[in-house]
């Protein structure tokens, strides 16, 4: 196998319980990623993307469930470790140390009821680095710096004295607290203002031109991923739709979404919420269609879509696609 | 033609109101086990209460050669001092104990939703002024409260008695409401219908009112259980007009008069009470969680 | 922490492990709290008032023999009665109790409680001897009164001197009153105001009087003395001055409040308690008595018997033929058996002569002119529709003037056996068609209740011959003007009665009964009373209490008389009297 | 949190204790129950006269005068209050002032303590359970949970009493120390105390455990859905300092709300626990006043009471900004 990659997610698949039954939220996902790399999963929102990641980080909400799948991760010492399968207390040590998940919803991510620094010092004792104080308060102060913030101001405030974008920033910051080797962030530019997006974005590639971290993040925002990403996953239904280099995705888009998407693109506004790039709803994932997800809305729709679900077509190098045009 | 349309109609729509009704209220409170529970006691309770008389006989005279007889095929759970079986005397006391559960509970309960909605609603001074009432009552403690009136009257008949327990028990609940007609009205469709000028009645009653139903549950749920409590601890003071068969009395002449707890021989019989006594509260703990559970999606076990 | 954690422990240790100090006796009873240790305020000295105080003598009216406590000697001549105080009795402040301290509390009691209108005079002899002189020749009850009431030694002159005079001048009008009411003119209303404006000027003065507070001890001339009083407990030490101080063995006594009878029961079971009376039923006290097999059960007439007392202000209870169905519809023997089970059957008559002595002072030929009363329902029901009543399709009568037969009996809530008996009686005449119910009032103001005529009718004790144990006392209580039962019934007792010996009066027949020295001549007397009482219903006796004392022999103390013994009968009305004499003699003592 | 909060808060007190007063002044004073015919009875027993003249002392005495307009008592009443006299009890002509101040301190003690129990094991096996949701320790602490709060207190009380008590003779039946202790600050004091107090105070926490265990529950249970516990469990937080600083630590927040109430609560258990204990608290006090309708002293004690209520509903509103921030403006 290629050892370059640091990351590679084979097969997995992750449900939401709930009442009416479950969501399926990721069927099947196939995903690698070269270290150093920045990778975008782009989506509709609810088509699953954010799932994904809380899967392949084993942090789903109390009624999400893995159904199958291994995300191995390589370590530095070049051996790979099932984060699928190795004990709660092995994944706690490389949580935040290694591989840092910043959410989405970074509003109410940070306790009420404690100091932003706290929040640091909580992380650097839990992981058994035995800093002093100072020290923290410094690095902490340098990161919220770096991106942009009052270190010394925002440290001593509370999560509700701040606004939502510095909140957003201050997650970021506390993210880079030990450096990991995989950054993955959760629509790290929703709900800010345009400025603040621009702000975020830049410092996001200073960051990784400056420690060469790993990226993941996931947004519905084409334009910005374009703009950071070295590669593209596509995610519609819960399915991964189409991956590969982010200028082959968005160069030469071989899926009829992918395609439309893109074509979209071309209009002067980005979010695909705005548009609608092709008739017809999104599916449902309580109880998708059969067969390709895409099929009811797709316009090159064969009748074997609407019976099995393609696979995963490789049709160059590392550019992926799932859909029966592209069979042999 | 056109009219019998409209009947049909209506006719319709009231089906599928009923429908809303019962899955969005009954259905769930099948599903949740605490719920379930706690109903399938309350319904026991109550069919003792009002079948139990006529089927299980009450015989008082008492018969010393029957005394402290132990639990058996004739005497359910055995004989007390009086020689009178114990479970036909918990029987026939059910209904006095539920009555005195459900009036009070069911007074207080229009207190709240009336003067709580009102709070809600009214704005200004006004609405201030209420829910400083309110506030007053929260803070007196309620059962010295109950102490104190049921002290101050000779001997009170049962409803009277409810009210005289109802007026601690509203306050609190009044407290939810008004918190909870706070946050809706600032919904959109309320706000709507006020830009509409319709009727306050009708924004009351039909747009508010119906968002209050769990809560309004909830908050009854939770009296009912006070109310089992706090009218056995009268019963038990001798502060409620004696009535041999309410399970408090029976408690105070079986621990206080004839001193069967301490006869190992007869232990049957307060316990017997008590149990009875534990298992309606524990019905309606059950059901008030289970309530709870149901109406905050947060609680929810995903099994 | 964990060091705190031992220390409590340790702490709870030693005050788990039982008392290894002097040997103690322990009692329940109640008193004041908080205490103000003034006989005249309302609570009164509570359990002090046996242990605390010494009358002139105790009287046993089980063998009829005197013992003498603070009085060396008496005699009484025609209307004179002389009571030479020992030379040795002191105050527990070390002062002699002299003749001017008797008189203190002679008058204080007349003026405050309208004791002693039958005594003319109080004069002091010497400083050691008192004579009091009555306005006729003096009765035995009197001379029992005076002898055994402890009302002499309340008050101390040098406490209550300072309320002398004004206490003199109430006792003045008092006496004044009483010769009205003494030749059967009514009292002028002057004279009745002067008596409460009086009584209130001296009541307010001796309210404010507290001397638990203010001295922080009693000075009073009994065997023991409080030393530290708490809501809970009551603790009394050997008043070192007493003239029995030397053959007192038992320096302490400690009285545990009597909260309910319950509570007694689980001291009794604990050990606890040397004496008590709690009433129980008989599965209970064979449990305590197995719980702690030291514990025996003494258990003599109490004097007194348990009714069913009418309350005729009601109109309903004004028809005899109503009383008599009452009688007839109540199975006695039952109630007596779940309510008092230790009590002796009184399911016959109802002439107000307690069991016990029925034959010493009810003829055969009297008790066959006597109507029995046997429970038998349908002689019930034969009287009530000879008498109009009649029976509704809901299987309750009414009476001829169609009103529901409806009535609650009252029972103080804390009394086990009163309660017990009213809940039985109740559902008994459910059952034959009264509408009945009981009715629980709060022990402490029962009493006043009942005075006060708000009730239909009342479990109380009927005939009570306490301290005496003759009949007089019985029927005063019942028709006296003063007598509890008259004030509670109402009955109207100043009127005539027919008789086989004529129309009779028995109020006055009571009055003359206590006058009365000549035993033959009693006996008549008691004979026409007990007929009056027995025809005319004034309440329905079931049961003749015998008190239940529970003694604890062979854990702190031992010595108590035999079961048979007649001292017991000290106990009715008084039970600490007994303790004291049984400890202050000597004969109760530590075990070794 | 400045001076200005704490004047306005306090502003608040005094205007709730005013209105609280009023409520029962009103209550008390249209009630039939007559005060003055309870002294008559006990003037006309102990003095043995007639009745008109007893109730006419009484009713001196008393300065309850039903004739009197209402208004007047009610302004004489709150004259009293602010010289801090309660009034004069019927039955044991004592000032009021006195018997709360014998009473208050036991009432007080096995009071807070249970509060204490209560909220600690509460707030640990409630905290606890929501940790483990759905597991069986949850089921098992929730059940016990259920079960205790089903107990009423006067019914645990007995239980105590006979199965403690009676039957294997571990604690005291009744009272607050040994009779043969003088009070004082030494070990065989303090100890015999604490030993007294185990029955009332088990008796008086029982049920508040149960309503701590239940509420916190449910208070931590949504707060562990809040996105910052999940988000703590991302950055690899230990469990230990998770369900401490992210779980426990909000979730108190409404419960110290209730705080207030529950001393209100407390006494109406005490009333019934003390009682049975024979406990010399103010539940001991109000429940003889009550049997005796005592009427100034079982108005007094219930102005206690209310008093004692609203000063802890006082004490919890000016520290419950040191224990969230986000109640700090305002």
């Amino acid at each position: 196998m290629n050892d370059s990659k640091i990351l590679r997610i084979e097969n997995l698949s992750a449900v939401y319980l709930v009442r009416e039954g479950s969501i399926k939220a990721a069927v099947d996902i196939n995903l690698d990623m070269e270290e150093g790399t920045i990778t975008a999963i782009v989506g509709e929102s609810a088509s699953g993307k954010s799932t994904i990641l809380e899967a392949m980080t084993r942090s789903l909400p109390p009624n999400g469930r893995i159904i199958g799948g291994n995300v191995y991760y390589r370590r530095d010492n070049g051996d790979y470790v099932n984060l699928m399968e190795i004990k709660e207390e092995e994944l706690r040590k490389l949580r935040w140390s290694e591989i840092a998940l910043v959410p989405q919803a970074a509003q109410n991510a940070l306790n009420p009821t404690i100091r932003i620094f706290d929040h640091f010092v909580d992380t650097v004792e839990d992981h058994g680095y035995n800093w002093k104080t100072k020290e923290i308060w410094d690095k902490a102060s340098n990161l919220l710096d770096m991106i942009g913030l009052d270190g010394n101001r925002v440290l001593r405030s509370f999560p509700h004295e701040l606004s939502g974008g510095m909140r957003q920033r201050t997650l970021i910051a506390l993210s880079l607290l030990f450096d990991p080797r995989i950054l993955i962030l959760d629509e790290p530019t929703s709900a800010l203002d345009v400025l603040t997006q621009a702000r975020l974005i830049r410092v996001l590639d200073e960051i990784h031109s400056k420690l060469k971290i790993t990226m993941i993040f996931v947004t519905h925002d084409l334009p910005v991923a374009a703009e950071l990403a070295d590669y593209m996953s596509v995610i519609y239904g819960g399915n991964l739709m189409e991956r590969g280099r982010t200028e082959d995705v968005i160069g030469d888009p071989k899926h009829p979404y992918t395609k439309a998407l893109v074509s979209s693109l071309m209009s002067v506004v980005g979010s695909i919420e705005k548009i609608k790039p092709i008739p017809g709803e999104p599916p449902s994932l309580l109880n998708p269609p059969k067969g390709c997800v895409f099929h009811p809305r797709c316009p090159f729709k064969m009748d074997r879509c609407s019976k099995e679900s393609p696979p995963l077509f490789k049709i160059d190098e590392d550019h992926y696609v799932r859909c029966w045009l592209y069979e042999e | 033609m056109e009219v019998s349309m409209e009947k049909g109609r209506n006719k319709g729509d009231s089906r599928k109101k009923l429908k809303k009704v019962y899955t969005t209220y009954i259905r769930p409170l099948f599903m949740n086990r605490k719920s379930l529970l706690g109903l399938i006691i309350l319904t026991g309770f109550f069919i003792m209460g009002i079948f139990g008389p006529l089927i299980v006989p009450l015989n008082m005279e008492s018969d010393i050669s029957k005394r402290f007889l132990p639990p058996s095929k004739e005497h359910i759970l055995g004989t007390d001092y009086f020689g009178i079986d114990i479970f036909a005397q918990i029987v026939h006391g059910t209904w006095s104990v539920l009555v005195l559960a459900f009036l009070p509970s069911i007074f207080a309960i229009l207190m709240a939703i009336s003067i709580g909605i009102t709070a809600g609603y009214l704005k200004g001074i006004l609405g201030r002024i209420v829910n400083g009432i309110i506030d007053v009552f929260m803070t007196v403690p309620s059962f010295p409260a109950m102490l104190l009136m049921a002290a101050m009257f000779k001997s009170v008949n049962i409803v009277f008695a409810a009210f005289l327990m109802s007026i601690w028990m509203w306050a609190g609940p009044a407290k939810m409401i008004r918190a909870r007609v706070y946050s809706i009205r600032s919904m959109e469709f309320v706000e709507a219908a006020e830009l509409l000028e319709m009727p306050k009645s009708h924004i009351i009653f039909k747009e508010i009112t119906p968002h209050l139903m769990p809560y309004i549950f909830m908050q009854f749920v939770n009296m009912i259980k006070y109310s089992v409590g706090a009218s056995q601890g009268l019963m038990f003071l001798g502060l409620l007009k004696f009535n041999p068969c309410h399970w408090g009395a029976m408690l105070n002449i079986a621990v206080t008069q004839t001193g069967s707890i301490y006869l190992p021989f007869a232990i049957h019989y307060p316990l017997s009470i008590i149990f009875f006594i534990v298992l309606m509260l524990i019905g309606c703990t059950l059901l008030s969680y289970g309530v709870e559970e149901i109406f905050n999606p947060k609680l929810r076990t995903y099994e | 922490m964990r060091r705190l954690v031992i220390v409590l422990l340790a702490a709870l240790v030693m005050a788990g492990v039982a008392y290894a100090g002097e040997v103690t006796f322990n009692i329940a009873a109640s008193w004041p709290y908080p205490y103000h240790g003034n006989p005249f305020l309302p609570g009164g000295v509570g359990v002090a008032w046996w242990l605390s105080n010494e009358p002139f003598a105790y009287y046993v009216p089980g063998s009829g023999e005197w013992l003498p406590r603070l009085a060396e000697e008496w005699e009484a001549f025609g209307n004179v009665m002389k009571v030479k105080i020992r030379d040795d009795a002191k105050w527990s402040n070390g002062e002699d109790v002299t003749a001017d301290d008797i008189i203190t509390g002679y008058y204080l009691t007349k003026a405050m409680w309208g004791s002693w209108n039958f005594i003319h005079i109080v004069g002091k002899v010497d400083d050691k001897t008192v004579l009091f002189v009555t306005k006729r020749e003096m009765t035995p009850p009197q001379k029992l009164r005076i002898l055994t009431d402890v009302a002499f030694s309340l008050a101390p002159k040098s406490l209550y001197g300072k309320f002398l005079d004004k206490a003199k001048e109430v006792a003045k009008i008092r006496d004044e009153i009483y010769s009205y009411t003494l030749e059967g003119k009514s009292v002028p209303d002057e004279l009745n105001k002067k008596l409460s404006e009086k009584l209130d000027v001296l009541g307010d003065e001796l309210q404010k009087f507290k001397p638990w507070e203010e001295l922080g001890k009693l000075v009073c001339d009994g065997v023991y003395v409080p030393t530290k009083i708490r809501q809970d407990v009551m603790i009394f030490e050997k008043n070192p001055y007493h003239f029995l101080a030397g053959t007192t063995l038992i320096p302490k006594v400690i009285v545990y409040r009597w909260s309910s009878n319950e509570a007694c029961w689980a001291m009794l079971m604990q050990g606890k308690l040397d004496g008590n009376h709690a009433a129980s039923t008989r599965e209970v006290a064979e449990q305590i008595m197995k719980t702690n097999p030291n514990i025996k059960l003494a258990l003599p007439s109490d004097l007194g018997e348990f009714v069913v007392a009418f309350n005729f202000r009601k109109k309903l209870f004004q028809d005899i033929n109503l009383r008599k169905a009452m009688v007839y519809a109540l199975n006695r023997k039952k109630v007596r058996e779940i309510c008092y089970p230790y009590g002796a059957d009184e399911d016959v008559y109802a002439h107000g002569i307690l069991k016990t002595f029925e034959k010493a002072w009810l003829s055969d030929e009297l008790l066959s002119k006597l109507t029995k009363y046997p429970y038998d329902p349908k002689k019930a029901e034969e009287i009530l529709k000879s008498a109009g009543y009649t029976k509704g399709a809901d299987g309750f009568w009414r009476t001829p003037d169609g009103e529901l037969i409806e009535f609650k009996i009252a029972a103080p809530a804390g009394s086990s056996d009163w309660v017990m008996a009213a809940k039985e009686i109740a559902e008994q005449y459910k059952k034959f068609g009264f509408k009945a119910e009981a009715e629980l009032i709060p022990n402490e103001i029962y009493g006043t209740r009942l005075r006060g005529g708000e009730f239909d009718v009342a479990i109380e004790f009927g005939a009570a011959w306490w301290g005496a144990g003759e009949p007089w006392a019985g029927y005063d209580r019942i028709y006296g003007e003063n007598g509890y039962i008259a004030n509670v019934t109402a009955f109207p007792a100043d009127k005539n009665y027919d008789t086989p010996w004529g129309p009779l009066n028995p109020r006055e027949l009571a009055r003359e009964l206590i006058y009365q020295t000549d035993r033959e001549k009693a006996k008549e007397i008691v004979e026409k009373l007990a007929y009056i009482t027995n025809e005319n219903l004034v309440f329905i006796p079931f049961l003749e209490k015998r008190i239940m004392i529970y003694h604890n022999d062979g854990t702190r103390v031992t010595g108590w008389p035999d079961l048979k013994s007649p001292l017991w009968t000290l106990c009715p009305g008084g039970i600490e009297r007994f303790y004291v004499y049984m400890l202050s003699t000597g004969q109760l003592k530590p075990v070794k | 949190m400045g001076l200005k909060y704490v004047l306005k808060k306090f502003g608040i007190f005094i205007l709730f204790v005013w209105a609280a007063l009023s409520l029962t002044f009103i209550l008390v004073h249209l009630m039939p129950g007559d005060p003055a015919y309870v002294l008559a009875t006990v003037y006309m027993q102990q003095w043995n006269i007639k009745f008109e003249e007893a109730y006419k002392m009484a009713q001196e005495s008393l300065a309850w005068d039903p004739t009197k307009p209402i208004w007047i008592r009610y302004v004489e009443y709150f004259a009293n209050l602010l010289k801090g006299n309660l009034g004069e009890s019927i039955v044991y002509r004592e000032s009021i002032n006195k018997i709360v101040a014998k009473s208050i301190p036991w009432t007080i003690f096995i009071g807070s303590i249970s509060l204490f129990l209560a909220y600690m094991i509460g707030i640990y096996l409630g905290s606890y359970a929501a940790w483990r949701r759905g597991k069986a320790s949850d089921t098992s602490i929730f059940s016990l949970g259920i079960v205790l709060s089903s107990f009423p207190s006067f019914v645990m009380a007995v239980f105590i009493l006979i199965f403690l008590g009676v039957k294997f003779k571990l604690i005291p039946l009744g009272g607050a120390y040994s009779e043969w202790i003088d009070p004082g600050f030494t070990p065989e004091f303090i100890g015999s105390v604490l030993y007294h107090a185990i029955g009332p105070v088990i008796a008086l926490s029982a049920e508040n455990i149960a309503i701590y265990i239940l509420g916190m529950r449910n208070s931590a249970v949504s707060v562990i859905q809040e996105d910052f516990v999940n988000f703590a469990v991302m950055r690899g937080l230990k469990n230990k300092t998770i369900s401490r600083k992210y779980v426990r630590k909000p979730a108190i927040l409404p419960l110290i709300t209730n705080l207030a109430a529950s001393v209100g609560f407390l006494f109406g258990g005490a009333t019934l626990a003390e009682t049975i204990f024979r406990y010399p608290g103010i539940g001991y006090q109000f429940g003889t006043a009550l049997g005796m309708r005592d009427y100034p002293l079982i108005v007094g004690l219930f102005t206690v009471q209310i008093l004692a209520v609203l000063i802890a509903m006082f004490f919890i509103e000016l520290i419950y900004p040191l224990v969230d921030p986000r109640a700090r403006e305002r």
